[in-house]
Formats: structure tokens, C-alpha cells, sequence
């Protein structure tokens, strides 16, 4: 950061990278998002609710929530070996937990819901653009859910606390505090945290995740409104999380 | 893979084989027509090369990474080129994810011999120091949805990846590789376009859709390069095909494969 | 191949190598057979029609086929991994779609019938000899056949299109193309092609692969009728594919 | 692993919530009281640092190996230090042997990631010939039996072994790396203390029991240094936090840790 | 050996390594038993007889027992990888065939019974102190039970026939025999052997690997009176291996 | 693995151990009688070393490679000799296509150890430079049919091999490993013969069929060398023996094991 506070790619501390999305893009999936974040590229499916396999493991009182987050072998620098490794799986297991409070799983038993998140180009903050992208998929897929859930990061970078870290500042940082939350209903469904905090700058992160991630949300509901309202736009950005569940 | 792996219901199946058996497809195509071809390059900037192909409703992006590598020992003095495919479970309700099964190994493995055997690249060029340093190419593609033909729609997002992309210049100083920072394009020497036909119940199709797939008796996907020979072939299915069939087929191949050939140039700046 | 138009090995161009086969080798299976052609030795042996694994797989309406093409580590120059490579599972796939063309499954409904390709020693070649003997070995079996399956490959060698290469012809020739076909239905079932051909050559490749594989047919009928008519030799050789059945 | 895997009947469900609802606990604990931690150093004799640690009936052995290895390419100067726990199938009756599962995937990277982050050990010193040969120290996790918080357990048997290891020195000659027999503590700096909450019916509970993970919405891992700095974190399970419950985790981290530091470094004559 | 025929870790030939044995160690398990065994410290667990997965393996008329042996990363003086070996493998079949005789399987039909061997730190003879441990396990479980198993093992060093190889012995001894037995059945339930022996030899170690075997089985004895008769120790020690069964 | 993978008919089980109370095999042969034994070397060209082997209904086909590789870092002045066995699928009606099972990886160390425990091969006279390059022997057996005793048919077949087997000669010539082009026998010291008797309700047989396999309770392999010691054993199976019946075993294989090693030695043209 130089000395007026400007990040290395021309940012403010509290600024987020340029952020894309458009709802059904997957032509095959139940519901789906394409999210342009920085450089992330990444898009989430959901299927479901369909068929439980194996039969064995649905639940007799609500759905299946399945996820499983991965980067295509030519999302990062260093060409990636396709076969899931331990980090994809453990992020898949977060970003499904990060989404499961929203669901009304209950409304769906003895069924599977899937969430694919395809990360097709990675910058910093991949998995928290993917839980944003996918609670569009699976709002898109007609999921009925109590409220969105947006995803934003913040990190520490020169000793200070920044909103939304690309990959060079993720590397170089010294903190990086993936998060994601429930914008109405104030609900925190992601923590993740690396590097070292204060338990002020902690404070302080978790009140600026919460901030960039408002602004993430409004983006949110313009991408829904475009798809579904065909002449909406941001200018007629009205809606609340509460019509998720008509749409 | 897309084939059978959903039921089309009888009607519907009747129906296909009744309008093919007077000339037509329930797309309004022609037999030996292809569905509209979308190309777009330059997609994925982290990649060396990158393509996104969209043949009717089966999407393609496939990714090029070149980089240093080692060469097998039985070819010291040529380049690494290898071909990945993964549909993506998220391209059709059917799939699911897991190791790649045969189909998906099938897919990957034709579509690397169309783009080795015609010699596309030329791998002699591709070394650094015989027998330790060559250029690595990988081609990976991700099936992002799927509507039918896999085999053409993974192939021109291959070529075209390899057409559009840049290899980093290294050099061998006091016998270590180094990057000088320079980018260089990848020598492409020709074209090679895959071709794939449906037999259905005897009547022959063109880039055949996943509810034509899911009734076809056989397919052959038949690769050709730019003096329009033969360069690659591959028949599927658990049918068969009448000698006269196969040679319709190659001519069908030939003459398709001038015109998309001529498309994918455009597209990838190599017109 | 020299100005006479004698191959390496010693062969005119329309000349298939030394061909040698024998029905019912393997004592545990329903059918078999081994195959000696150049120098591959293969044994192809049949299992079923019996219960399908895992049951749900099983089909209402016919057998499930199934099919293991396999190369044992020393058949090679370079002893092989005997794992299954990505190239042991496509020539699997396509030996079982070459030989399904030629098998009533329909009389065998919710059956598997297993067919097992064990290449003991590799040359150029080995896929198809592998259906050559898996076609019997089926006969063997008792499974119900509309024709036999005939294997014969053609290639490309200095320019000129010549019949079933061997291993140094495929390594240093221009052109290779597997192919099977049901001789008395005139139905392709296999095709493979690496190279460069010609329209014209193609067409006199596909040619040459049926006049080659019709020498090949005529083997097989007599290693069958060496099974089962004792007395059997070449000279008795008068049967059609239609006996098959009865066999 | 133990969350859900086995029914706690309703009534213990309803009984445990109800208690919580007034403040206490069934086995009587305060809602931030640890339960009973006994940690035992060096029993492994054949391993370079070793831990037990029983925390209330949940049981773990940590093993620490060092060795000389190479360093990954894009870290050619720093040592490895790799983190792996497996949960043994005799440590419940639910489990079955296996690769790993999700579950085991997060314990070890978020305790290998709990020991990374805070620099515990000074990586960049455990160098050989930088980019050649580095010291590999390995720490193997064995959960033995299984009641409840894993990730502290574990997190503490790792930390313990660490503090009691020791290293061969290695040295190099003639570009060879020789192991000179002599013996040198590991260069630890700082000892990082994990504490987790569990929000049930939205009651936090530190350090939870199997039979309060059963039953709990969410689970917050929160790790302290030496200074009450907080170092890693991580949110578990399908539940949610507001963010008010999750800065009074943190208070409690910063608090427990203090107390189950000074215990540690004692029992690995750290003090 | 030095020419008293003492041994490089101070024992004669026919002496037994530290031996020390505790029941009940691990609270989760029905059964369960700690040995160290010169360095070997070895935990056995058995849990049983509980529901069969795979459901279709199960077994009308008796129980199936399963068995893993396992090797921690630490537990050698190079570090393992914890995926299990083929090595591993192997012995988990041995010590279960070797258990197998005496367990009243058939008392526990269509349930599973298994065993958990895992090596904390590996000395000699780690497989027979892991039936050693076993046995007790399963007598822990209140698995009906014929008699204890009791496992030991000779060797050959120095061209001699000693007791209780230790880890260097083994490596530089010139022969090994794992032995393992029901005590007062006089059944041998394994047997392995590595090395040269003469036909003599081979039947002095037969004999000497009972007569170590019985002083194990004393300390067996005891471990078990120790935990089910809270004030027994050796000098109590007069059951015999009918009353495991009350146990 | 045959043993109990089929029902044998109580019925027919009861007539097998009624011959046997008699002291009769329901084969017609003695107790300690081998089948016939049929030894065919030199089958695979390919192969530095090949032999078929029948015994009774059981057939093994063993491949023996020979090339240069890397020694193991703790045995650097040693060749590589390593064993494999793949029991295929084809080779009886109970059998699936994967990986290996307990069974067959019993069975492969079992035959490995045999053959490596007797010294049968000097490895360390296998050695091109020390820690550094060696030659590597691998020996393959594919069983072709299973009728019993897998263990005896699969050793006779690797000792039948190894005796037949050509090294090609390698030297160093400025510190590379090149391939001389000429021909040296494998350096072989002793010929092991492995010896399996089974338990059948107390009476012990030789060399069993599957049929007596499906029966047996217990089975012992014991191997001997060339001057009648015992080089290797292996109980296998959920029963037992009586010291006395192994004391039998021991002898009947010294002197089965007698008459196995003078047919193989002529066989490979050793004798």
C-alpha cells in the first residue's frame, strides 16, 4: 500500500475488485450462476432436489446437501492436477456449510440437492465468490431458502485492514479472513482465518467483512432481478431476500 | 457420458426415427448440417491459450499451459503434448462426480490422437536439451454442459486453445532452464478437424444431439486435415456400420471439415 | 519394404503373418480361445451368460455385456504396470462395441455375460486379434450369435497400404487402421484410424481389410470345427456363420 | 468422525438443551471450562517429539519424525513441516477403516494451518543447501478414542510434540548431506493454543462432548499465540453465529489459552 | 551372542524381552488391551459382535471377523505412510486366520466382529504381540472364546535357535518364526517363517516357541485377573482358559 | 482366491472326508502325492525368462523382465528381485476384474518370499554401480485357471523362470548405463520348492484341489532348498495344526520337495 492508502491495483482499504454476475448460465442445471470477481471466473450449478444415491444415505426428514468446489487444471498459475485435492475437499465442506443455514432442507426430505462450484480461473478470494455465485444457483433453481448468503473476505495487508484481497496481496498479506454471511438475518455461516490479528483488527475485520459484503449482496439481487425481471437492472434494485423464495 | 444414460420416452424416439427415415431432424436440420458454432478465445487469461466452444448446447472451455518439463525416455528429443478432458458434473442432471470412467477416458484419448496424429504441433520443435528440458503442452477442456457430440465440440476447443496460445521462451544457461520473460507463439503446423456421424437406424446424421445420441446404433468420428485427408478416426457405439456408410461418412467429413476449419481460423486470428 | 515389394519381415503386401487358433483352452470358462497371430498370443475367454454384479445394473430386456482387455507386464518390450491403463480401458470398450453387433443379448435378460482379452505377448495388432478370438470364444460358449466377429488391420507403409502390420511396422509406419466386421452381415464394427490416408487410400484400405479378414473368418471356422467335429481339418471346412448357434 | 454420526435420543437432546438454557452443563462444567486435559511427553521413544493427550475421555498420540527431505520448488528455502492426524476405527464404534474423509481432511489441515500460521516453528531455519535438501519435520496424529472436540486435542498432542523434539544434525560435505549423530531441540518460537466453541439452541460451550456435538448447530475454532493474538479459525458445520457470539469465542480463546499454554509448556518442560 | 551365550540386549537364548500387558484401555471399544512387548507398544480394540457392512456379506450361520493390522507413521524408525501396505495386509489376514480357531463364531451369526491392531511403536515381533493383545481383546468383548491365543516367536542367530527376537536380531539373524498357539487346545494357529533351518532346528524351534509361548500366556493370565478381579495379580493366577468365557 | 468362494454340496463334502478317514483322496491320489506336474519353458520370446506350468487343472504362466534401475536407498549394493502375482480374472467363475485382494497379495508375498528367503538369486551380484544403478528383476505370473494350490503352482512357474532367464550385460561407460547388446545367464544359487499341505478334518493332504481347498480347515506351505533345510513357511486359513501334523508337513515336503526340484531342473534345462 503506498502512502495515500492505495492498494497495489489502484484500490482503496475498503474497496472490492470489479464484481460480474449473471444468474443461469449453465443451460442443463437447475439453477446456476456465472461470477466474475477480479479475476475469478467461476461458475455454480445446482441439481435438485432429485434422487438420493446411494439410496442408503438420504435422510428421512429433509434433503441432501451435496457440494463439491473445484479448480479447472488451468485456473492458476502452475497447471493443476484435475484429481480433487485435500484443500478442494475441505473447501467443499465449508462452502456447504456456509449455504445449508439458508435452506429450508426440511422442505425436501428424502431427496439430494448438489452444488457444483467450477472455479474456471482463480484469483484471491475464490471460495467466498463461489458461496456468493452459488446461493444465486440455488435461489435460481427455485431452493427455497430464509435469506442469501454473500460471501466476502477481508485480510491484513502492511500491518492494516483491507477489504477483498487479490492473490498478490493473499500471498504478501499477512492475514487473510475468508467470511460469509446472512444479510438479513445476521447470521455468520463462514469463518476462516490465517495470518495474525489483534483481537481489535479482529473486531474490526469482521465489521468491514460485513460491509463489503452488503455491497456484494445489492450486486446479488440486480444479477436475480435481470434474470427475472427481464427489464430490471441495478436502477430498479428494490428487491429484498424475502422474494428468493418466490422467484 | 450423454448416450443412453436417459430415457427418451418411445414416442419421442418414434418420432426422431419416423422424420429421419423421410430426411429431416427434429431440429429442422439437414443430416450432414452441423448446429451453430460458437467460438470465442482469449477467455481465461492465466492460460497460455484458451477456448470457449459452443456447438448448439453443448459447451466446451478448454485451458493450454505450457511450461518446462521433462520428455519421455523414449522420445528425448520431443516436446510434451497431452490432451485432458473432464465433463464437469455439473453439465447434465445424469452425471456425478468421480474418476473418469470409460467414456470420459475414450473422449480424452480421441481427441489427443486427432490433434498427435495429424501433427498439428510439430513436438521436434518443442525441446530445450535433448533428453532433460522440453516444452510441456496441456490441453485441458472442461464440459460445462452437454447436449450431444462431445467428440467435435472437445476437439475445436483444443485446436482453437492451440491455435490462440504462447509458449515462454526458455534457455539453457550453465545447463539450467531459464525463463527469459519472452513469449513466442506455439508452432502450428495444421488444422485438424473431427467430424463425428450417428448412425440411426440406418440413416446417417451429422453432429447428432443428446436425444439423438440416446437412440443412435453407432457413431464414427472421422478427423481430417487441411489437404483434406484423412488423419484420425474412431467408431463408438455398440452398433455397426455398412462399408458404403463409412465412405459417406469420410466424404461428409471432408467437405464439413473445409468449411469449419475455415471458422476456427477466423476465430482464433489465424485467417 | 524393398523394390520388390517384400516387407521386413519377409511378407508381400496383401499377406497376413502366421495365424494359429485354438478353441477352449481355459478349463473354469464357458468358452475360450487362444490366438497365436505374428507374435502375439492371446487368450480371449467368456464367462456366462450368469448373474449380473452389482444387481442394480442388471437390464430387463437383455445381458449386460462386459468386457477386460488386459496386457500381462511381460507381453511387452518394457515390462508394463499390470494396473489398467487409459489405453487398456478404451480398446476394453471398443472390443466389447465391435463384438455387441453380433450377440442375440435380448435372449439373456437380467445376465451379464463377462468376456476376459489377455494379451500374454503383444505385436502390432493385438486389438484385433483380440476380437478374433473373443468372437469364438463366445461361439464357444454357447452365447446366441447372428455372425462371427472378424478383426483384421491395415496400415500404411512407405506410401503404399499394406495388410496387418507387426509392432516394427506400426512404430515406423504413416498409418494404422483396426478394423472388424461381421462377414456374412457385410456390417463394420470396429474402426480405428491413427495416420494420414488418402480419401482414395481409405477407401482401398477398408478394401484390403475385408479381403484380409475373410482369410482370418476362414481360420476361425476351422478351429472351430477342430473343436467340434473331432475329425475336423481344414478340407471339411464348409460351414457357415448360421452353425454357430447350434454349436 | 463423531458430529451426528450416532442418535442422541430426544429426551438426552432435550435434557442437555435444557440445562444449557439455564446455564450448566451435564457433566457439570461451566459453559468456557475446559474439561480434564493430561498431557504425557515422550512416549514414543522410536519418534524425534511425542505427545498423549487425554482431554475428558477423548485420547490422542502425536509422533513427531524429522528427517532430511527436499523442499517444494516455489519454498526453496524453508523447511517442511507437514501436519497429518488419522481418526483410528477403533477410536468409535461408528467408524470404519478407509481413506480419509471430509472430516478427517479438516481436522489435519486446520490443525497443520493452526501450527503454520502462527510460526511456530521457524521454517526458513530448518535449511540444508537452500532449494537442495531441507529438514522434513512430519507430526502423525492418532486419535485413539473419540469424545468430542478433536480439533483442541489434537491441536495440543501436536504442540506438545513439537516442543519436546528434537532434531540429527545434519551437515553437508562434498555436496552429500551427512547425519553427524548430535542432536538439537527444534527451533520452536511461539506455542499456539486452539480453543472451540459450540453453539447449541444458541448457547456457546467451550470444548463440547460428543454428546454436545451431536446436538450442536455450528462449532468455531479459534487458536491464540503467545501475545493473545488470534492466529486461525475456522467455522464447522451446518449452523450459523452472530457476530457478537463469535467475538465472545474469541474473548474465550484469548482467556483459555493463557491457562492451557502454561500447562502445555510445563508438561514439555517448557516452563 | 558372546561366547556365555549372552545376547547383545543382555539375555539368555530362551528369555523373554520386558513384558508388560493391560485390559481395557480403550473406552470406546467393548474389548481392548495395551502390550509393550520389548519396544513394541501395541493397542488391540475389538468391537463386536455388531450389525454387518456390507449388509450382503454377512453370514447365516456365524459371525465375520475382520481384522486390520496398522503401523503408525512414528511407530518406525523411517517414517510410514499411513495407507496401509501390502505388507499390512498380509499380516491382518494371518493374525485373523490365526484368532479365527478360537472364537464360538457361530454363536454371533449375521454380525460382525472386528478386530483394530494398531503398532505405536514397532519392535520384533510385532504380529505375535498382536494376537497376543488380541486374544485378550476379544476376552475383554466377552466373545465366547475355546481358549486364549497365545503368539511368540524363535529365531536364528549366531547359528543358534533363541527365544523372542528383538528388532536387531531380526534384521541380522538368519532366521525368523512367528508362532502363535491355542495353550491348552496345543493347536498352532500360525506359523511364518523366514530364514534357513534344518530339519532339527526347525523342530527345537517349534518346542522352544511353546515353552516361551506358556510364559506369555501366564502374564496374559494375569492381565486379565488384574482387571476382573480388581484385587488379583500374579500371585493369584489360577484360572485357566475355560473361564474367559465368564469373563 | 478359491478356498470357500463356492458351495461345495454337503454331500460331496461329506464323501471327500469320508475317502479321507480312509486314507483315500476322492482323486485317486495318495495323501502326499502330487498331481501331475506339466513344466514348459520358454514361452514368451518377449521374456528374458518364461515358463507354463500345469498342475492338475491349476495353470500359471511366469514372465520374468530384467533391466537396469535404482537400488533401494537402505540396500544400495543389491539388485532389485521382485515378485508379482495376478490371479486373472478369467481364471474361474467366481472371479471379478480389480485390484488385488487379501488373497492375492498373500499369495504374491508368500511366492516372493520363497524365492528371495532361499537366496535362490545373488542380488548383490547385481550391481552396475553401487547406489546408483542395479539391475532389476521383476517376475510376473498370471494365473490362467484355478483348480487349488496356487501357492505350489505359482513358485514352481517363478523357479522355472528365474532358471531360463537371460540379464542383458550393461556397463558403465563415463558414468551411463549402456546396454552391451550381449547375453548373460542369471547368476542362480539354489532352487527353492514350495510344499502345500492341507487340514482336512485332521488328515492332512498334499498339494490340495479346489474341491479339498473348499473343505479344508487349515493350510501350511514350507519350502525347502537344495540341501533339505526349511527356507520358508506360511500357515494359512481360520484353523489349525497340531505341532506333530506340522512336524509331518516338514517332512513330506523335504521329500516331495526332492523330486519337484530334479523335474524343474530338467525342465529348465538345468538338469
Amino acid at each position: 500500500m503506498d502512502e495515500n492508502g492505495i492498494r497495489t491495483d489502484g484500490r482503496r482499504w475498503d474497496e472490492l475488485r470489479p464484481l460480474k454476475i449473471e444468474v443461469g448460465v449453465v443451460k442443463n442445471a437447475d439453477g446456476s450462476a456465472l461470477i466474475e470477481w477480479g479475476k475469478n471466473k467461476i461458475i455454480a450449478a445446482v441439481y435438485g432436489p432429485k434422487e438420493m444415491h446411494p439410496k442408503h444415505l438420504e435422510l428421512a426428514d429433509r434433503a441432501f446437501l451435496k457440494c463439491r468446489y473445484h479448480m479447472a487444471p488451468f485456473s492458476v498459475d502452475e497447471r493443476k492436477n484435475p484429481a480433487p485435492s485435500r484443500r478442494e475437499i475441505e473447501i467443499s465442506k465449508v462452502i456447504r456449510e456456509a449455504l445449508q443455514p439458508a435452506l429450508f432442507l426440511e422442505d425436501y426430505p428424502r431427496t439430494a440437492i448438489q452444488i457444483y462450484v467450477e472455479v474456471l480461473q482463480s484469483d484471491g478470494g475464490s471460495r467466498v465468490a463461489g458461496i456468493t455465485a452459488s446461493a444465486l444457483a440455488l435461489a435460481d433453481a427455485g431452493i427455497n431458502m430464509r435469506d442469501l448468503v454473500v460471501g466476502c473476505a477481508v485480510g491484513k495487508v502492511d500491518g492494516k485492514i483491507v477489504l477483498d484481497l487479490n492473490d498478490t496481496e493473499d500471498k504478501e498479506g499477512s492475514g487473510d479472513l475468508p467470511y460469509a454471511f446472512m444479510p438479513n438475518l445476521n447470521q455468520v455461516t463462514l469463518l476462516q482465518m490465517d495470518g495474525l490479528f489483534t483481537f481489535d483488527e479482529f473486531k474490526q475485520a469482521l465489521e468491514l467483512a460485513k460491509v463489503g459484503g452488503m455491497k456484494v449482496y445489492k450486486l446479488q439481487r440486480e444479477a436475480l432481478l435481470r434474470k427475472y425481471f427481464s427489464g430490471g437492472g441495478p436502477e430498479t434494485s428494490t428487491g429484498s431476500a424475502e422474494m428468493m423464495e418466490e422467484a | 457420458m450423454p448416450a443412453k444414460s436417459f430415457v427418451v420416452e418411445t414416442i419421442k424416439r418414434n418420432q426422431i426415427v419416423e422424420l429421419l427415415s423421410k430426411g429431416k431432424r427434429s431440429d429442422g436440420r439437414g443430416l450432414s448440417e452441423l448446429r451453430k458454432l460458437e467460438i470465442k478465445t482469449h477467455v481465461i487469461e492465466k492460460a497460455n491459450g484458451s477456448a470457449m466452444v459452443k456447438l448448439g448446447n453443448t459447451e466446451v472451455l478448454a485451458g493450454v499451459k505450457i511450461d518446462k518439463g521433462t520428455p519421455f525416455p523414449d522420445t528425448p528429443n520431443k516436446g510434451l503434448l497431452i490432451v485432458g478432458a473432464e465433463v464437469l458434473p455439473m453439465a447434465a442432471s445424469y452425471l456425478e462426480a468421480g474418476p473418469p470412467d470409460e467414456s470420459a477416458i475414450e473422449l480424452a484419448r480421441v481427441v489427443d490422437r486427432g490433434v498427435r496424429e495429424s501433427e498439428m504441433i510439430d513436438v521436434s520443435s518443442l525441446v530445450i536439451k535433448e533428453g532433460k528440458w522440453v516444452y510441456s503442452v496441456f490441453v485441458d477442456v472442461n464440459i460445462l454442459n452437454v447436449d450431444g457430440n462431445l467428440f467435435d465440440a472437445t476437439s475445436y476447443a483444443v485446436v482453437s486453445a492451440l491455435l490462440t496460445a504462447w509458449m515462454p521462451k526458455f534457455v539453457l544457461e550453465n545447463d539450467v532452464v531459464k525463463n527469459t520473460g519472452e513469449k513466442m507463439p506455439l508452432p502450428v503446423h495444421k488444422v485438424p478437424i473431427s467430424v463425428t456421424i450417428a448412425n440411426i437406424n440406418n440413416t446417417l446424421v451429422l453432429d447428432p444431439t443428446e436425444e439423438e445420441e440416446a437412440i443412435m446404433d453407432a457413431r464414427i468420428t472421422l478427423d481430417t486435415d487441411d489437404d483434406g485427408n484423412l488423419c484420425a478416426g474412431q467408431k463408438g457405439e455398440p452398433g455397426s456400420f455398412t462399408p458404403e456408410q463409412i465412405i459417406t461418412a469420410a466424404e461428409w467429413s471432408i467437405a464439413r471439415g473445409k468449411e469449419i476449419r475455415q471458422q476456427i481460423k477466423e476465430a482464433a486470428g489465424h485467417a
